[in-house]
C-alpha cells in the first residue's frame, strides 16, 4: 500500500543535523522520496566585508570560513595572494604550514570520528575522540595563540616560528593519538552496530559523484583516487611520502574507512614534516599593511581539507582591498545537490549519518 | 605541460571562434570567450577532452565597466590543468546561459549567481531563495550595495563609544593646522 | 504558610537550587561558537559535573546559547524556538559578536546587539571563548540563578512588544511569526 | 553477513580496559590549564610608551579600537595624547594591531576570562583597565616580527672623497621605484605635522606618493608652503624625530619624499602649471616686504595669491636670504633656488633687488605708502669671537665667507683653517673649505654630540676626512709679521655638570694651551640682527627685546601695521620657521585687510 507523503523538516535545530541547515524532507512512511536543502542561517557575508577591508585585513576573516578546520582558509588566502602579487615564502614556512594543515586535518577527523558515531547513537566515541581532539588543539594553541580560529598561515609565510622544544611535543602527542585510533578502531570499525549501520547506506557511486563535481573522500569511496595533495601538490606535498586511500564500496562504511587511513596518513605525513624540516626564516615581510597594493590579477588555488578540494578565487583590481573573493567549500556541491540525490530512497534514521558522511559543513556553504 | 596547453589552444580554436586565450606560469590557462558558447565550449571540454571536474564558477563585479566577468574554472585530472573559460556580460541586461545538464553542482552556483548578482541565468530550475531570506534591494554582492550603510540603518550598534577621537584630526586642531579639502581623500 | 516571608524564601532557595544544578542546554548551534560546545561538553571539560547538559528540543531546555552572531534567518528561527521554551529559562551570549556585531558589524545579513531581540542573562567574552570562558559562563549563570538574578524571561514577558517590535524592524512583515502562550 | 556478528558484539566491549584509568578532565573550576605562552588574550598597552598614533585603531578590521582621552595623560609634542580603548565586543583578537604597533606598547596578555551580565562593560582600556597585565605578556611583537617597516630606503649618495672635489649636490635624491617604497613605510598618523614650524600636511602628500598621484603631492605641499624646493633639501625636518616609526626604527624620509615630489616640478612653468594657483583679483591693497628671505617670500607669496599688491625689498643681487647666500652649493643648487623666485615672481611678487631699506629707500617711506609692512630682515651680523688679534688678515666670519663664495668671489684661505663653532653654519665653512682644498679642522667647546648641527651633515664633514676637536676654547690668534694670521692658540676644557641642571658647562683646564698653526681662522658661533634701518619714531614704536622684534602670536610688531617674522623673530633659526612665520603674518594681515574692507 503507498503511503501517503508528510513533509519532515529537519533542522534548523536539531539534535542529529551537522550544523545550522535545513532539510525539507517528503517522507512515505520511513523512506524518503523527495529532499530539499535549505541553507543561509549561517550567512555572514564575508566576501562582501572583504571587499572593503584591505588585503591584511581580509586574511583574519578567513578562517572563520569554516570553522571545524580553519587553517585550509587561511591557507587559501595566503596562497592566492602570493600567486597574485609573486611573493615568496620562505622554505621553512612551507614545511610549519604543511605540519598546520595536517595538524588540522587530524583534528577534524577526530570531531568526525565524533559526529559519525554521534549521529547513529554511539556517544562514547564522541567522548573519546573530541576529548583527544583538545590535545590538538592544545598544540595549536601554544603555537599560534589560539585553540580554534589561528590566524597563524598568512601571506608571505606564518606568523611566529615554532616555539621551543615544540617539534617534541608534536611527535609525543602523535604517539598518543596513534594508539587512540587504534582503541577507536574497536568501538567503531569493529563495532557491529556501526558495521550494520552503515553498509550499503547513502551510496555515491562513481557516474553520480562526476556529475555532481564530488571531491575527497566521498570520491575516494567509491574507488577514484583524487587528491588535491597529490594531482595539484602545493607547498611541499610533492616532496612527502604518503598514500592516497581509495574504497570500492561507495556507502557511508566505505568513506569511514578512507577516513580513517587517512587520519593515519594525516600522522605520517606530520612525522615526516618534522623529520624534514628544514631551518632559516619562517616570513617573507609584506610591505606596511596600510598602504600594500597587489597587482591586477586573479588566482584559484586549492587546498585538500578533510571534506576534499576546497578552492578560493581571489581578483585584485591593483587596489588596497581584494576585488574579489570566492571559496567554493567541498560542502558547496556535497551538502545541496548531491544531499538532495542521495537522501531520495534513504530510511529517515539514516539522514544524519549519510550528512556527516559527506561532510556537510554549512558555513563553508554560506560564507 | 607547454605541449598539453598549445594542444588545448589548437583544439579549441579549431572548433571555437572568437576564443582568446591567456597562458600563466604553472598548470594555468585562461580563455576568453563569447557568452552564447559557454555551454558548447565546456560541453567540449568535458566530453571530448577529459575535463570532467567543474571546480569553480565565480563572478566579479567590474562595476565600472559595467559589466560582470564570469569565470568556470574546470579541471583534467589527466592533464592536471586548470582551465578558466572567462566571458562578461552586461551589469543589467546580461543573461548566462544555463549549464547544470553539464554538471549537475552548477545549479548552486547559478542560484548564487542570481540571488548575490542578481544575474538572469536562462532556463534556471529550482530558482528559489538560496542564501537570503526575503531579501529586498539590491542584490548584496553588487559592489554598488554598501554593506555598513545598510546594517548601520539597519541594525543597532551599542552605545557608549561616541567619544572615540581621530587621531589626525585631534592633532589638527592642536595645531590649528588647515588642510585644504582636495588633500583631505589621501588622510587616512 | 505559604504567605509566610521565611518560608518563602527557603522555598525560593531550594527552587533556585535545583534549577542551578540542572542546566539543560539547547543543542542549537546557532554560530560558529559551536564547535567550542562539543569539548565542553565531552571528556575534557566535562560540563556535566556541574549539571550542564545538552537537550534536544526546546522544550527541555533551559538554556538557549547563542554561539556568536545570528544571521537574520536564524534570528527567526531562534525566537521561536526562545518563545517555545518552558519556564526557567535563560539566554548566554556566547562570544563577542553577541554583544556589538564583533567582526561582522557591517555585514548586511547579521545583527549586532543581542539584547535588542532576546534578554540575556550572560555574556561570555572571547572570539572564540575557550572551554574554560563558556564554564565559567555557566558559573556566571548558576550564581546569577541561586541570587535569583537570572530573571530574563521575565523580563521579555514584560516588554515583549519592544522586543517584537525590534524584530520587526528586521524582518519586515513577510515572515509570519506565531505567537506561544505559555 | 551472519545473522549474530560475534566479533562485533563482543570487540567494542574492549573498551572497558580503559575503566579505572585517571581520567583526563581537568575539573575547572577547581583547577584549570594555564594558558599556552603565545595565547592571544586581552590587550595590555603601556601607556608610557604609547604615542597615540592610532595605528591600531586604523589596522582593526572590526572598528574595535577607539582613540580616547584618558585623564592624566597630556598630549605632548610626538604623542597625540589619545589612548585605545578596545571594544570588546568587536574585538576577535586577531593581534593585528600587535603587529602594527610602531612602539611595541601594545601586546596581548594571557588573561581570557570575563563574563558579565552587563554588555555595557565591555569597553576596556589596554592598561587603565589591566595595570598588573605588564606581567602576564603573551603575544608581542619584536621589530624583526613587526609589520612596520623600520628601515629606510638608503639615499643613494656621493662617496665621500668624491665630493671634495667640486660642488657637485651630495645627496642624489629617490628615483620613482624608491620614493614609493619609501612613502609606503608612512603609517599616516599625522604626529610630524604638529611639530613642524609651518605644519605641513605631511602624511598626506606622503600618502599621494605613495598611491603614485605625484603632482598631487605637489599642490598639497604648495598649500603652505612656496619653497619645497629648498626645505626638500635643507630642512632640519623636526618632523622626522617624531616620527612614530622612529620610535623602533628609523624615521619615514619626510624630507627626501618631499624632494622627490619637487623633483616632478621641473621648472617655474611646469610649477605653475602643478600647482594652479587660484589667484584672486587685485584689491588694491599694497603690501611692502623688507628682504627676501623664506619669510618674506613666503608672505609674498601668499599675500599675492589673495590678491595683494606685494612689493620685496632686498639688500642682495639675489633673493633667498640665508638659503640663498649661507648655505653651501652642494646641499642646495642655486638653479634650484631661482627656479622657486622664479615661480614666485610669476604669480606676480614683484623683487626689488640691490635695493636696502635705510639707505636705498627708507623705512619711513615703505610705512606711509602701504597699507601693511613685513620685515623678514634676518640675523645678518655674526657675532665676534672677542680674542685678541681677531682683525688679522686670514681671519673671517663663516657667514661672510659663505656669501663670498656663493656669490662667486674668489676667497684666499690657504692650506689649513680652522672652523670655531659647532652649528650648521660652522659644518657648511668647513665642507665648504674642504671643497677649496683646505685641510679643515673645526673647534667645538663642548663634546661632538653636543653640536647643534644635524648630526648628517656631521657625519659628513667627517667622512670628508674634517677633523672636529671638541672641548676646546680659543683664546688667541697669532699673526706674523706682515698681520696675517700664523697659528690658533686654544685650552682644552673639561664638561662641568651644570648645577641647575642644564647641559654640562665646558671649563677650560689652566695650561692645557695648545698651539695649532693654521692658514684662516672662520668663526661660527652665532649671528645677530641689524635694526638701523628703523629710524627715529619707528625704532621706538616696534619694541625690540632681546635683539629679536617683539610680536603677537599673529606675528604683528607692536606696530599694527608693522609685521615680522624668520631670525629676527624666533630663536629655532631655521627655514621652515621663516616660511611659517610668513605665512602667518600672511593670514593675520588678509584678516585685517578684508575686514577693514568689509
Amino acid at each position: 500500500m503507498r503511503e501517503k507523503a508528510t513533509t519532515l523538516y529537519i533542522g534548523p535545530q536539531h539534535p542529529g543535523i551537522t550544523g545550522n541547515m535545513m532539510v525539507r524532507l517528503k517522507i512515505e512512511g520511513d523512506t524518503i522520496v523527495k529532499a530539499t536543502t535549505e541553507v543561509g542561517y549561517l550567512h555572514r557575508a564575508f566576501e562582501k566585508l572583504q571587499e572593503k577591508r584591505n588585503w591584511l585585513q581580509s586574511f583574519t576573516l578567513m578562517c572563520r570560513f569554516c570553522v571545524p578546520e580553519t587553517d585550509p582558509m587561511e591557507e587559501l588566502y595566503a596562497r592566492a595572494v602570493e600567486t597574485i602579487e609573486g611573493r615568496e615564502v620562505p622554505e621553512r614556512a612551507k614545511y610549519i604550514r604543511v605540519m598546520v594543515l595536517e595538524l588540522a586535518r587530524l583534528a577534524s577527523f577526530m570531531l568526525w570520528y565524533g559526529g559519525q558515531n554521534g549521529s547513529l547513537g554511539l556517544y562514547t566515541m564522541g567522548q573519546w575522540s573530541v576529548g583527544d581532539r583538545n590535545y590538538i588543539l592544545d598544540l595549536f594553541e601554544e603555537l599560534t595563540g589560539g585553540r580554534v580560529y589561528h590566524m597563524y598561515i598568512w601571506p608571505g609565510g606564518v606568523r611566529r616560528d615554532l616555539p621551543k622544544g615544540f617539534e617534541q611535543k608534536v611527535l609525543k602527542t602523535m604517539d598518543y593519538l596513534e594508539k587512540r585510533l587504534d582503541d577507536y578502531d574497536d568501538l567503531m570499525f569493529d563495532n557491529a552496530i556501526f558495521k550494520k549501520r552503515t553498509k550499503g547506506v547513502g551510496i555515491v557511486d562513481k557516474e553520480t559523484a562526476i556529475e555532481h563535481g564530488v571531491v575527497g573522500p566521498v570520491l575516494r569511496g567509491c574507488g577514484i583516487r583524487s587528491d588535491i595533495r597529490i594531482d595539484d601538490p602545493y607547498e611541499v606535498y610533492d616532496k612527502l611520502d604518503f598514500i592516497v586511500p581509495t574504497q570500492e564500496g561507495a556507502d557511508i562504511w566505505a568513506r569511514a574507512l578512507v577516513r580513517r587511513q587517512e587520519a593515519r596518513q594525516s600522522i605520517r605525513i606530520i612525522r615526516q614534516v618534522i623529520d624534514m624540516m628544514p631551518g632559516g626564516p619562517v616570513y617573507n615581510k609584506i610591505p606596511n599593511p596600510q598602504k600594500w597594493t597587489l597587482p591586477k590579477g586573479d588566482a584559484y588555488v586549492r587546498v585538500e581539507s578533510v571534506r576534499g578540494e576546497v578552492g578560493l578565487y581571489a581578483a585584485s583590481d591593483g587596489g588596497l582591498n581584494p576585488r574579489r573573493i570566492h571559496v567554493r567549500g567541498a560542502a558547496y556541491v556535497h551538502a545541496i545537490t548531491l544531499l538532495e540525490d542521495v537522501l531520495v530512497g534513504e530510511n529517515i534514521a539514516d539522514v544524519s549519518a549519510i550528512m556527516n558522511s559527506l561532510g556537510t559543513c554549512p558555513p563553508e556553504i554560506e560564507r | 605541460m607547454k605541449e598539453i596547453k598549445a594542444d588545448l589552444i589548437s583544439k579549441i580554436k579549431a572548433s571555437f571562434d572568437n576564443v582568446t586565450e591567456k597562458d600563466y606560469d604553472g598548470n594555468r590557462l585562461d580563455f576568453h570567450v563569447e557568452t552564447r558558447i559557454i555551454p558548447q565550449i565546456l560541453t567540449y571540454l568535458k566530453v571530448n577532452l577529459g575535463y570532467i571536474h567543474l571546480s569553480h564558477i565565480s563572478c566579479v563585479d567590474w562595476l565600472e565597466d559595467g559589466e560582470f566577468e564570469i569565470v568556470y574554472i574546470v579541471w583534467s585530472p589527466e592533464d592536471k590543468l586548470k582551465v578558466f573559460i572567462k566571458t562578461r556580460i552586461d551589469r543589467e541586461t546580461g543573461v548566462l546561459p544555463n549549464i547544470d545538464m553539464i554538471w549537475r553542482q552548477a545549479n548552486t552556483y547559478e542560484r548564487e549567481l542570481k540571488e548575490m548578482f542578481g544575474i538572469e541565468v536562462d532556463g534556471l530550475v529550482a530558482a528559489d531563495e538560496f542564501l537570503l531570506e526575503d531579501w529586498e534591494g539590491l542584490p548584496p554582492m553588487r559592489r554598488d550595495f554598501d554593506t555598513e550603510a545598510y546594517a548601520d540603518e539597519t541594525f543597532w550598534h551599542r552605545p557608549g563609544r561616541e567619544d572615540a577621537m581621530d587621531v589626525r584630526e585631534a592633532i589638527i586642531e592642536r595645531s590649528r593646522e588647515e588642510i585644504p579639502d582636495f588633500a583631505k581623500k589621501y588622510s587616512r | 504558610m505559604i504567605n509566610d516571608k521565611n518560608s518563602q524564601k527557603i522555598a525560593d532557595f531550594i527552587k533556585n537550587w535545583a534549577r542551578k544544578h540542572s542546566i539543560w542546554v539547547l543543542a542549537y548551534g546557532t554560530g560558529c561558537g559551536a564547535i567550542e560546545i562539543p569539548p565542553t561538553m565531552t571528556s575534557r571539560y566535562d560540563a556535566e559535573r556541574l549539571g550542564v547538559r545538552g537537550a534536544a528540543t526546546p522544550r527541555q531546555a533551559d538554556v538557549l546559547l547563542i554561539t556568536g552572531y545570528l544571521t537574520t534567518k536564524t534570528l527567526k528561527r531562534v525566537i521561536r524556538v526562545y518563545e517555545q521554551m518552558q519556564d526557567p529559562k535563560y539566554v548566554i551570549g556566547f562570544g563577542s559578536c553577541t554583544i556589538n556585531g564583533g567582526m561582522y558589524y557591517d555585514s548586511y545579513n547579521t545583527i549586532k546587539v543581542l539584547d535588542k531581540y532576546l534578554p540575556v542573562d550572560v555574556y561570555i567574552n572571547g572570539c572564540m571563548p575557550r572551554p574554560e570562558a563558556v564554564l565559567a559562563g555557566f558559573g556566571k549563570l548558576q550564581q546569577l540563578i541561586a541570587e535569583g538574578k537570572a530573571n530574563g524571561a521575565q523580563k521579555y514577558k514584560d516588554d515583549h512588544e519592544y522586543y517584537r517590535g525590534n524584530l520587526r524592524k528586521i524582518i519586515g512583515n513577510k515572515y509570519e511569526m506565531p505567537l506561544y502562550n505559555w | 553477513m551472519s545473522f549474530f556478528d560475534l566479533k562485533g558484539t563482543l570487540k567494542p566491549l574492549t573498551a572497558l580496559k580503559q575503566f579505572g584509568k585517571k581520567p583526563h578532565t581537568i575539573s575547572y573550576p577547581k583547577e584549570s590549564i594555564e594558558a599556552a605562552e603565545r595565547y592571544r588574550g586581552f590587550h595590555y598597552n603601556d601607556l608610557e610608551e604609547c604615542i597615540g598614533c592610532g595605528n591600531c585603531s586604523t589596522i582593526c578590521q572590526n572598528k574595535a579600537i577607539d582613540m580616547i582621552k584618558i585623564e592624566g595623560i597630556e598630549g605632548d609634542k610626538g604623542d597625540s595624547g589619545l589612548r585605545p580603548r578596545v571594544d570588546n565586543g568587536r574585538c576577535c583578537w586577531c593581534a593585528l594591531c600587535v603587529e602594527v604597533c610602531p612602539t611595541g606598547s601594545l601586546s596581548l596578555t594571557r588573561d581570557y576570562l570575563y563574563v558579565s551580565d552587563d554588555p555595557d562593560t565591555f569597553l576596556f582600556v589596554p592598561g587603565v583597565d589591566n595595570p598588573e597585565g605588564k606581567d602576564n605578556l603573551s603575544f608581542t611583537t619584536s621589530t624583526e616580527q613587526s609589520l612596520n617597516v623600520f628601515n629606510r630606503v638608503p639615499m643613494p649618495e656621493l662617496e665621500g672623497m668624491e665630493r671634495v672635489k667640486s660642488f657637485a649636490e651630495v645627496v642624489l635624491g629617490y628615483n620613482e621605484e624608491m620614493a614609493r617604497e619609501e612613502a609606503s613605510r608612512c603609517i599616516s598618523c599625522g604626529l610630524c605635522t604638529e611639530v613642524c614650524p609651518d605644519h605641513m600636511h605631511i602624511p598626506e602628500y606622503i600618502n599621494a606618493i605613495a598611491t603614485g598621484n605625484d603632482e598631487d603631492a605637489v599642490r598639497i605641499i604648495y598649500d603652505n608652503n612656496p619653497l619645497p624646493e629648498m626645505c626638500g633639501k635643507v630642512c632640519t625636518r623636526r618632523c622626522e624625530d617624531v616620527c612614530a616609526i622612529a620610535v623602533r626604527g628609523e624615521a619615514v624620509a619626510i624630507r627626501w619624499l618631499k624632494r622627490y615630489a619637487t623633483e616632478t616640478a621641473m621648472t617655474s612653468d611646469i610649477t605653475k602649471e602643478i600647482v594652479n594657483p587660484e589667484i584672486k583679483e587685485p584689491n588694491g591693497y599694497k603690501v611692502s616686504i623688507v628682504g627676501a628671505g623664506p619669510s618674506g617670500l613666503t608672505a609674498g607669496y601668499y599675500l599675492a595669491l589673495r590678491g595683494y599688491d606685494v612689493t620685496i625689498y632686498e639688500a642682495n643681487a639675489k633673493a633667498g636670504g640665508m638659503t640663498m647666500y649661507g648655505i653651501p652649493k652642494y646641499r642646495f643648487p642655486i638653479d634650484s633656488l631661482d627656479k622657486q623666485i622664479e615661480y614666485i615672481e610669476k604669480i606676480g611678487v614683484k623683487i626689488k633687488y640691490n635695493t636696502k631699506v635705510g639707505k636705498d629707500i627708507s623705512f619711513e617711506k615703505l610705512y606711509k605708502e602701504s597699507d601693511a609692512v613685513f620685515m623678514g630682515v634676518g640675523f645678518p651680523q655674526p657675532w665676534t669671537l672677542g680674542i685678541d688679534g681677531e682683525d688679522a688678515k686670514g681671519s673671517m666670519q663663516a657667514v661672510n665667507f659663505l656669501h663670498m663664495v656663493n656669490s662667486g668671489e674668489k676667497v684666499d684661505i690657504g692650506k689649513k683653517v680652522a672652523v670655531i663653532g659647532g652649528g650648521n653654519v660652522a659644518i657648511d665653512a668647513a665642507r665648504v673649505s674642504a671643497r677649496l682644498g683646505a685641510e679643515v679642522t673645526i673647534l667645538y667647546r663642548r663634546r661632538v654630540q653636543d653640536m647643534p648641527a644635524d648630526w648628517e651633515e656631521i657625519e659628513g664633514a667627517e667622512q670628508e676626512g674634517i677633523d672636529i676637536v671638541p672641548q676646546t676654547i680659543p683664546v688667541k690668534i697669532h699673526t706674523d709679521d706682515k698681520g696675517k694670521v700664523k697659528a690658533i692658540e686654544y685650552l682644552m676644557a673639561e664638561m662641568v655638570p651644570d648645577e641647575k641642571g642644564g647641559r654640562p658647562k665646558p671649563v677650560a683646564i689652566e695650561g692645557s694651551n695648545k698651539i695649532m698653526e693654521v692658514d684662516s681662522v672662520m668663526g661660527a658661533i652665532g649671528q645677530q640682527g641689524d635694526y638701523s634701518f628703523l629710524e627715529g619714531e619707528y625704532a621706538e614704536k616696534i619694541q625690540v627685546e632681546r635683539g629679536r622684534f617683539v610680536v603677537n602670536e599673529n606675528q604683528q610688531t607692536t606696530d599694527p601695521k608693522v609685521y615680522a617674522g624668520g631670525d629676527a623673530v624666533n630663536r629655532t633659526a631655521d627655514a621652515i620657521s621663516a616660511i611659517a612665520d610668513g605665512f602667518r603674518a600672511c593670514k593675520a594681515i588678509d584678516a585685517t585687510l578684508a575686514g577693514k574692507k568689509s
